[in-house]
């Protein structure tokens, strides 16, 4: 598409990288509306055995927001992504994507539709290269054949062409474009939770979903991070965010979920989870300032 | 030796491509050359024509290259991969031997029919199996490789170990009227291998720096982190079968042209095995690394025919040296799975991060505006 | 030409109905029979299998050099037997110098085995393990340990099966539905499945045996607990190794000239599969694939006519099972085993 | 423990005396000759065939055997030195192309013994027509190997379609068997020559047919089978290989008939693996008990320590009809294989004279069996 | 008393090399901090310690013997344990399995209970869960599991690697509770974490890695007041 149609300058006010913005996902909407609802989570539940990790929990992810789904260890989250990303089947209860459900799809169907996620514990392809995990991101939105790549049919060099200036993009984008030659393996752990975030965002999803990216963090990189995000949403994409800290939680979502048990205990904007006395004495448990 | 090997990928790979290309000329006339030049210490006579061992060098080295889609590149363990090869060498003899029942047709329309076969039955053996992970599919595999030899043993069309005689061959007379490609002439075959080694090699190297060749090595390093990326994880597995299995065939027919025999002797889990060690001693996941192992493995028993009974006992010190002092092959290189990451991975070591980027792929025009 | 084709397709199943006809009767007659000498074969299996899984269960890693750890020690059996003055006639002695003499065939079996088990890690494996190797090397590696192995013996022994050595003429113990259960039966399969058990519980609830299984999982944090990983791995090579050396005792017993260099591929192979039929990595499961594969076959066989199919149905009830139960049969994995 | 005893067994019940001697011709060509040959010293004859492999004892009997009238021929022929060369095929027709054209690729080697078995035959016969280099197989039986039109393939001895039926007759008539089981394995060889034996025992004799492996060491499920049915003999096409421990179990099975095995079988290996169950065997063989001519006995033995082998002699003989030619003078291949084509004299263990097929005219069969842990001969069976 | 000593360690993956000339030792009793951004090193110092890599030159002593030689198993008897980066879980073993293996190389037993009763105490959910198979714990829930386990073997040396990661907020705080309560009680503590304010506050002694060189020291106050480190790894408030 053309940058005519964009108001540049008022994108640029946002802080919209638009040249890495429109390499990493030159289809994207820039100018989105927050507000209608992009994912809707209805009365999901998870059960292992006798254990109900997931308890009939229902909640929106809205176009273009920042959502974070906290909660204490073992409350459920990671059990909550693994069910919207076709990781576990849910007992009962769906999960739907502008309206239609994804129970039942392929995994890899999912990502295709625009669900796309990081690992909690890192799960990069380690003998390949930073650039090529990215690629392999971007093929999700490929449609060269077999029969193409083999004879190199015009499609497939496009692709390829395209793939390359897109997966720089996306480096440079969580910055370690100088990393790029590196295999995923030996990458320091930051690095490697960068490229995550770097591989899940080339499969161009409508949502992407971190399960605790700044694990690992010094606070000096969480603060990168935090305005990594910020700009991921500010590219257009819709964030579902797993986080334990707290001050990168409070000061980078618009929205937060709170889960125990299994159940969602609280639901609303930042300010109004800190105050919430149910998730003080669930999760917060502490004073503020004894945090940071 | 490591040094050597090791550099000589560091070494190869900091050349510039017209470089890289003379070399490759050159490389390739030499192994054109071969058993014309039949070197003194390497040649396998006088226990075996030299020229019959290249030959069947260059069928191993082909049907490692197909092996190693399966195995190097897909990371699915397949311990019957002779299953294919035998496919291939019964279309052939069947279709133009003599003591078969079926139509005749000329040898080198059989070999596309073996790999439409051999293609096919990999995706029958695929779609039910490749679900299973890791082990359990090489124990499968393996079994279908028995099946298909004690099929080839049972079923009285098969002929068991009475097998094919005066399998086809490709036109053409020498000048002495006798065929061209005579099973005792190995010259032609060879280098009519060789040029189906190129062009495999051509057409894998197309796939590898494509989005299929990224899928096959996402999902031999994560099977789950690739499927959630996207990546139809059971399509490309079954394609990658299917594709090896077609070379395997491929691979089959000429060597069932070559010895112009085929019976139900050859294709035992025992060769199986041997293909794998082919691909694993080069390098698995390496092409070339795989044309080099599957020569080495038709070759030593060759060579050291005059002392029959100790072959087997070098062949197997061998390999399990060659293992432990070449632990990740021969070729360990690994596979550059980007139609265009030299010049992509140039750009990165050049550039400053911050840097404009320069646009020499002519991927995307310079929109020149930018806030 | 497609029609011609079609026209020539029926050759393939030959006029007389050979193609698969089932012999129910005769397989009605020798049921009893064939249940016992498949129990036989399938203890025999079940120990090799063993070695497989344990092997695997630690180091991901399939032995394929198992096979010829289980031919050295029927080396060790033959050569003691010999040397203790059987020979192919059976010999006249009293029951208990029988058993003393095989209990010492049997030792000496175990410590070739396990000897060669020893080796093969120390010489071939462990190496590669100091270098990272990938799996797939170690797997070559075996195959190479193997190659060298069946030739030292071949150049040895000469390519000729050994001698045979017949250690006492099984007697009859019981009498089921007409079919003679002999001595020689009980005795390989009571023994089999008490050696099982024992290996089982020693797995389940020894130190050695929660070693093992930490290994098995992650043997860098097993190390950090301070489980010394190579004796680990050294052991329970050993303890496959002293299981095949029984084996081969048993197997002796059973065929007393299928001692040959190569002799231990098939048998290696088939017991791979018992190990991957209950379960790679399980105990239990090797002793159940084992049992099994050693009915199915011999049923198979009787069924269909052929010893051929042994294998093809053997394989094709392995496949169907792993397509049922991708993790086989007790799937749980060794790593997995609850104490 | 029922299926022997109702019967009168053959092994038991009949009795057929060992021969200690077997005419040999009076002017059997020797390897010697005249002592007054000559030739150039590059003059090479060859054996082609297994020297490794698990069916290699038969490949080593062979050229054992070559090698002793090689040997013989130079200490008698100063001025005619015959070198030998081995080919190892391992019996294996995929191996065996290499090898070959080895052979015929070299021009100094005029002849050539083998190769050894059916299968690697037929697999590089063409070869050998092609390049017009004669070949005397001593041991590959296949009836089909003398119907391609192969112009260098001769037959030192009875093939199959012979062997059969003369064993057929073996077991009805010599060993008085009622019910006759024949079991073969998977070789071109031993379904050629099951077949053809079970197709001459008429007359309700045949209890039945069984199929076993290559490799094969568990025979319990043909064994129950073969007692159910109350057999008094076995016939088993095969190679000893198999035949030894499916003897074994059989007899340790209660098994109380006969045992009858090919050429094939009768070696001394299956003496040695079977142990005291080889007492009930009996072998047919187109060969000839070359360890009851003396002369080749003790030389064979001085040579290699060992007794003749079956085709040892079979060997020799080819060998000797070579080098017959080359003190003749046939001194090339076109030469050498006319000789052999119109060759028409006695050898050592036979008559040698082929049709225009490559089949020898007149072949026989032997009856052997074991007595004190020794294969010994009991006398032609067939023509 | 020196307790652990690193004299010029030189650390190499392949031909990269991670550590640089490293010197440093731990005092018997001490809370010691190693804080430094991703890829500083910090766990390959680690590793390095407990025996899992081998340094491609210098030496480490411990209670005054060298042990540079020494196997990572033996290490762990004479008393370094480690929690390891990524948790390091049994997946298929029990919670309960995880915390026994805790004790492998324990040579007295007679605590045992105590430490079990303990590691309960500090974290009721592995008791709830002791019969649940480590790989099916939640990250949060498998960090508690790893550090339960490394206060099992009762060890001299308690290495532990960013032992916060993944927890929640109540329990960090607890965590580190828990560890300056583990050092009160006789226990020497090498701290390796990201959450640099606690991991300064609470210990004795600290040094910053940077690319595989120790490039500050001083007491934990001392660091957590330099501005320069405030900038670099605590974040601007
Ligand atoms: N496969 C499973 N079998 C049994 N229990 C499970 C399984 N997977 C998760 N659980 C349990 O379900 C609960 C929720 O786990 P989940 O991983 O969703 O937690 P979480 O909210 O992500 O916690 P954390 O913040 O610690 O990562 C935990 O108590 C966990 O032990
Ligand atoms: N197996 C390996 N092979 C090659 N390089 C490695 C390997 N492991 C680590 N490295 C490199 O060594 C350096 C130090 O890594 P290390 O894991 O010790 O860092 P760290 O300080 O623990 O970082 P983090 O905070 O991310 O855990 C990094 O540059 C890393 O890329
Ligand atoms: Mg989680
Ligand atoms: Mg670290």
């Amino acid at each position: 598409m053309s940058t005519d149609s964009v108001d540049e300058a008022a994108l640029a006010e946002q802080g919209v990288d638009l040249e890495v913005a429109e390499k990493a996902a030159p289809d994207r909407d820039y100018k989105v509306q927050v507000g209608d609802p992009l994912i809707q989570v209805q009365n999901l539940t998870v059960k292992f055995g006798g254990l109900t990790a997931l308890d009939n929990v229902s909640f929106d992810i809205k176009r273009g927001e920042i959502l974070g789904l906290i909660g204490p260890n073992g409350a459920g989250k990671t059990t909550c992504f693994n069910a919207m990303t076709g990781v576990y089947k849910p007992s009962s209860g769906k999960v739907l994507l502008e309206g239609g459900s994804i129970g039942g799809m392929r995994r890899h169907k999912i990502t295709q539709i625009g669900l796309a996620r990081t690992f909690q514990n890192i799960r990069l392809f380690r003998e390949m290269t930073a650039l090529e995990n990215v690629v392999v991101g971007l093929d999700a939105r490929h449609r060269t054949s077999v029969l193409g790549a083999l004879v190199r049919s015009p499609r497939h060099i496009r692709e390829e062409k395209s793939s390359i200036e897109r997966g720089i993009a996306l480096l440079e984008f969580v910055g370690i474009a100088d990393h790029g030659e590196t295999l995923a393996k030996n990458l320091p752990y930051g690095y490697q939770r960068r490229l995550e975030i770097a591989r899940a965002l080339a499969t161009d999803p409508k949502v992407l979903c971190l399960d605790e990216p700044a694990a690992g963090f010094n606070p000096a990189e969480k603060e990168e991070l935090m305005a990594l995000i910020r700009t991921i949403r500010d590219d257009g994409y819709t964030v579902l965010l797993i986080e334990h800290d707290m001050k990168l939680v409070m000061g980078v979502t618009d929205r937060i979920v709170v889960l125990e048990f299994g159940k969602k205990i609280a639901d609303g904007l930042p300010h109004e989870i800190r105050e919430d006395p149910a998730v003080i004495a669930a999760y917060l448990g502490v004073p503020e300032d004894d945090i940071a | 030796m490591k040094n050597f090997f090791s550099n000589l990928s560091d070494k190869w790979n900091s050349l510039p491509r017209p470089q890289q290309w003379a070399f490759l000329a050159i490389i390739v006339v030499l192994a054109f050359l071969l058993p014309v030049i039949n070197p003194p210490f390497i040649t396998t006579e006088p226990g075996t024509n030299f020229a019959i061992t290249c030959a069947q060098m260059a069928v191993y080295a082909l049907v490692a290259v197909g092996l190693n889609i399966v195995v190097g590149y897909a990371g699915l363990l397949d311990l019957g991969y002779v299953a294919f090869f035998a496919v291939g060498s019964y279309v052939a003899a069947m279709l133009t031997s003599p003591d078969s029942p079926f139509l005749k047709i000329p040898f080198l329309w059989t070999v596309p029919v073996a790999m439409a076969v051999t293609m096919f039955f990999g995706v029958i053996l695929g779609v039910p199996t490749l679900r299973l992970r890791g082990d359990y599919l090489a124990i499968v595999t393996l079994g279908f490789g028995e099946i298909i030899r004690v099929l080839a043993t049972i079923i009285p069309a098969m002929r068991g170990q009475v097998g094919f005689q005066d399998v086809g061959r490709p036109p053409g007379v020498a000048e002495d009227g006798s065929p061209l490609f005579a099973n005792s002439n190995g010259l032609p075959w060879y280098w009519l291998t060789l040029v189906v080694i190129i062009i495999v090699l051509l057409l894998v190297g197309n796939l590898e720096r494509s989005r299929v060749g990224r899928s096959w090595i996402a999902i031999r390093e994560d099977e789950d982190a690739a499927e959630i990326m996207g990546v139809p994880v059971f399509k490309y597995k079954v394609w990658a079968f299917a594709l090896g299995a077609a070379v395997g065939g491929l691979a089959g027919a000429l060597f069932a042209g070559q010895i112009g025999f085929v019976n139900n002797q050859k294709f035992d889990v025992a060769t199986s095995v041997l293909f794998l060690a082919a691909v694993v001693l080069g390098g698995a996941g390496n092409k070339v690394g795989a044309i080099i192992g599957g020569a080495v493995v038709a070759y030593i028993p060759l060579r050291f025919t005059e002392i029959a009974p100790y072959k087997y006992l070098i062949f197997g010190l061998a390999l399990v040296l060659l293992m432990i002092f070449r632990t990740h092959g021969l070729l360990a290189a690994r596979q550059r799975l980007l139609a265009y990451g030299r010049a992509a991975y140039a750009r990165l070591r050049k550039k400053p991060v911050d840097g404009p980027v320069p646009t020499e792929l002519g991927g995307t025009e310079n929109k020149g505006a930018t806030a | 030409m497609l029609a011609s084709l079609v026209h020539t397709l029926p050759q393939l199943v030959p006029a007389d109905g050979e193609w698969i006809s089932f012999d129910v009767v005769s397989l009605g007659q020798n049921f009893w029979s064939a249940t016992f000498d498949g129990l036989t074969f399938g203890a025999i299996y079940a120990l090799v299998a063993l070695g497989y899984t344990l092997v695997y269960g630690v180091l991901n890693l399939i032995n394929f050099a198992h096979s010829e750890v289980f031919i050295v020690g029927c080396y060790g059996v033959i050569f003691t037997l010999t040397a203790l003055g059987f020979g192919p006639s059976a010999p006249n002695l009293d029951i208990w110098s029988i058993v003393l003499n095989l209990l010492l065939a049997m030792l000496v079996g175990m410590a070739a085995s396990a000897l060669t088990a020893f080796l093969l890690e120390r010489l071939a494996y462990r190496p590669l393990r100091k270098k990272n190797a990938p799996r797939l090397v170690f797997l070559i590696t075996a195959i190479g340990a193997s190659f060298v192995i069946q030739y030292l013996f071949y150049l040895w022994r000469t390519p000729n099966p050994e001698p045979a050595v017949i250690m006492f003429k099984p007697t009859p113990i019981f009498d089921v539905f007409g079919t003679i259960i002999d001595s020689q039966q009980l005795v390989i399969v009571i023994a089999a499945v008490i050696m099982m058990i024992v290996v089982d519980q020693f797995i389940r609830r020894s130190r050695t045996g929660r070693g093992i299984r930490a290994v098995a999982q992650d043997p860098d944090t097993a190390t950090l607990m301070g489980v010394n990983k190579e004796r680990i791995i050294v052991t329970t090579f050993v303890i496959g190794g002293i299981l095949a050396g029984a084996a081969a005792l048993f197997y002796v017993m059973k065929i007393p000239s299928g001692v040959q260099y190569n002799g231990g591929f098939v048998l290696g192979i088939k017991a791979f599969a018992a190990a991957v039929l209950g379960g790679i990595g399980n105990v239990r499961g090797a002793l159940l694939g084992g049992l099994l594969l050693g009915l199915i076959g011999n049923y198979g066989q009787i069924l269909l006519g052929n010893s051929q199919w042994t294998d093809v149905v053997a394989f094709v009830v392995l496949v169907l099972v792993l397509l049922v139960r991708p993790e086989g049969i007790l799937g749980t994995s060794l790593a997995r085993s609850k104490a | 423990s029922s299926g022997g005893s109702s019967s009168a067994g053959g092994g038991s019940g009949v009795n057929i005396p060992a021969i200690t001697s077997v005419d040999v011709p009076k002017d059997a060509v020797l390897p010697k000759g005249d002592g007054k040959a000559t030739c150039p010293s590059t003059t090479t004859i060859a054996f082609g065939g297994a020297e490794t492999g698990a069916n290699a004892q038969l490949g080593i009997n062979i050229y054992n055997g070559v090698q002793l009238a090689v040997n013989q021929h130079n200490e008698a022929n100063p001025g005619c030195q015959v070198q030998f060369k081995k080919f190892d095929t391992e019996g294996d027709p995929n191996k065996a192309t290499g090898p070959v054209t080895q052979m015929v690729s070299d021009q100094n080697i005029l002849g050539v013994v083998g190769l050894a078995f059916s299968g690697e035959s037929k697999a590089t016969g063409t070869i050998f027509d092609d390049k017009g280099l004669v070949h005397i197989t001593p041991s590959a039986t296949n009836p089909e190997l003398t119907t391609k039109g192969w112009k260098t393939f001769f037959r030192g001895l009875g093939n199959d379609a012979v062997q059969g039926p003369a064993a057929a007759k073996f077991l009805t008539d010599k060993l008085q068997a009622k019910k006759i089981y024949v079991v073969q394995d998977d070789s071109d060889y031993g379904i050629g020559l099951g077949t053809s034996t079970s197709g001459a025992l008429t007359g309700g004799v045949l209890a039945g047919t069984e199929k076993v492996t290559t490799g094969q060491k568990d025979f319990s499920a043909v064994i129950s089978k073969i007692m159910n049915a109350k057999a008094d003999a076995v016939f088993y096409a095969g190679y000893y290989a198999e035949g030894a421990p499916f003897d074994q179990q059989l007899v340790s099975k209660g098994f109380t008939g006969t045992f009858v095995g090919p050429d094939g079988v009768k070696d001394d290996q299956f003496i040695k693996a079977a142990g005291d169950a080889s007492s009930i065997a009996y072998f047919t063989c187109p060969c000839i008990p070359g360890e009851l001519i003396p002369s080749f006995q003790s030389e064979y033995k001085k040579l290699t320590n060992a007794e003749p082998g079956t085709y040892s002699i079979e060997g020799y003989d080819a060998a000797t009809v070579l080098l017959a030619g080359i003190d003749a003078g046939k001194q090339n291949r076109a030469d050498l294989l006319s000789w052999v084509k119109s060759y028409d004299k006695d050898g050592l263990s036979k008559h040698y004279k082929w049709d225009d097929k490559g089949e020898l005219q007149a072949p026989t069969v032997y009856g052997y069996k074991v007595e004190n842990g020794k294969i010994v001969p009991i006398g032609a069976i067939g023509k | 008393m020196t307790l652990l000593e690193l004299k010029n360690v030189n650390v190499f993956y392949g031909r990269i090399q991670a550590i640089r000339d490293m010197s440093f030792s731990v005092e018997e009793g001490e809370i010691v901090s190693l804080i430094g951004a991703n890829g500083a090193g910090k766990t390959t110092t680690m590793r390095t310690i407990s025996g899992l890599l081998n340094p491609g030159s210098g030496s480490i002593t411990f209670q005054g013997e060298e042990i540079t030689k020494v196997k990572a198993h033996s290490r762990v008897i004479r008393g370094i344990s480690q929690a390891p980066e990524g948790r390091g879980i049994f997946p298929g073993m029990t919670v309960m399995e995880n915390l026994d293996m805790g004790a492998f190389g324990r040579s007295d037993k007679s605590g045992l209970a105590a430490d079990l009763e303990r590691v309960f105490d500090l974290f009721p959910r592995l008791k709830e869960r002791q019969k649940q198979f480590g790989g099916t714990m939640s990250g949060g829930e498998q960090q508690m599991l790893a550090i339960g386990r490394a206060l099992m073997s009762s060890p001299k040396l308690l290495l532990l690697d960013e032992p916060s990661m993944g927890l929640a907020p109540q329990f960090i705080r607890q965590i580190f509770n828990i560890i300056t309560e583990i050092n009160k009680q006789g226990t020497t503590i090498l701290l390796v974490e990201q959450n640099a304010n606690q991991a300064l506050a609470r210990a004795h002694r600290a040094f910053v890695l940077e690319t595989g060189e120790i490039t500050q020291s001083g007491t934990g106050k001392e660091l957590l007041a330099n501005p320069a480190i405030k900038e670099a790894y605590l974040g601007v408030a």
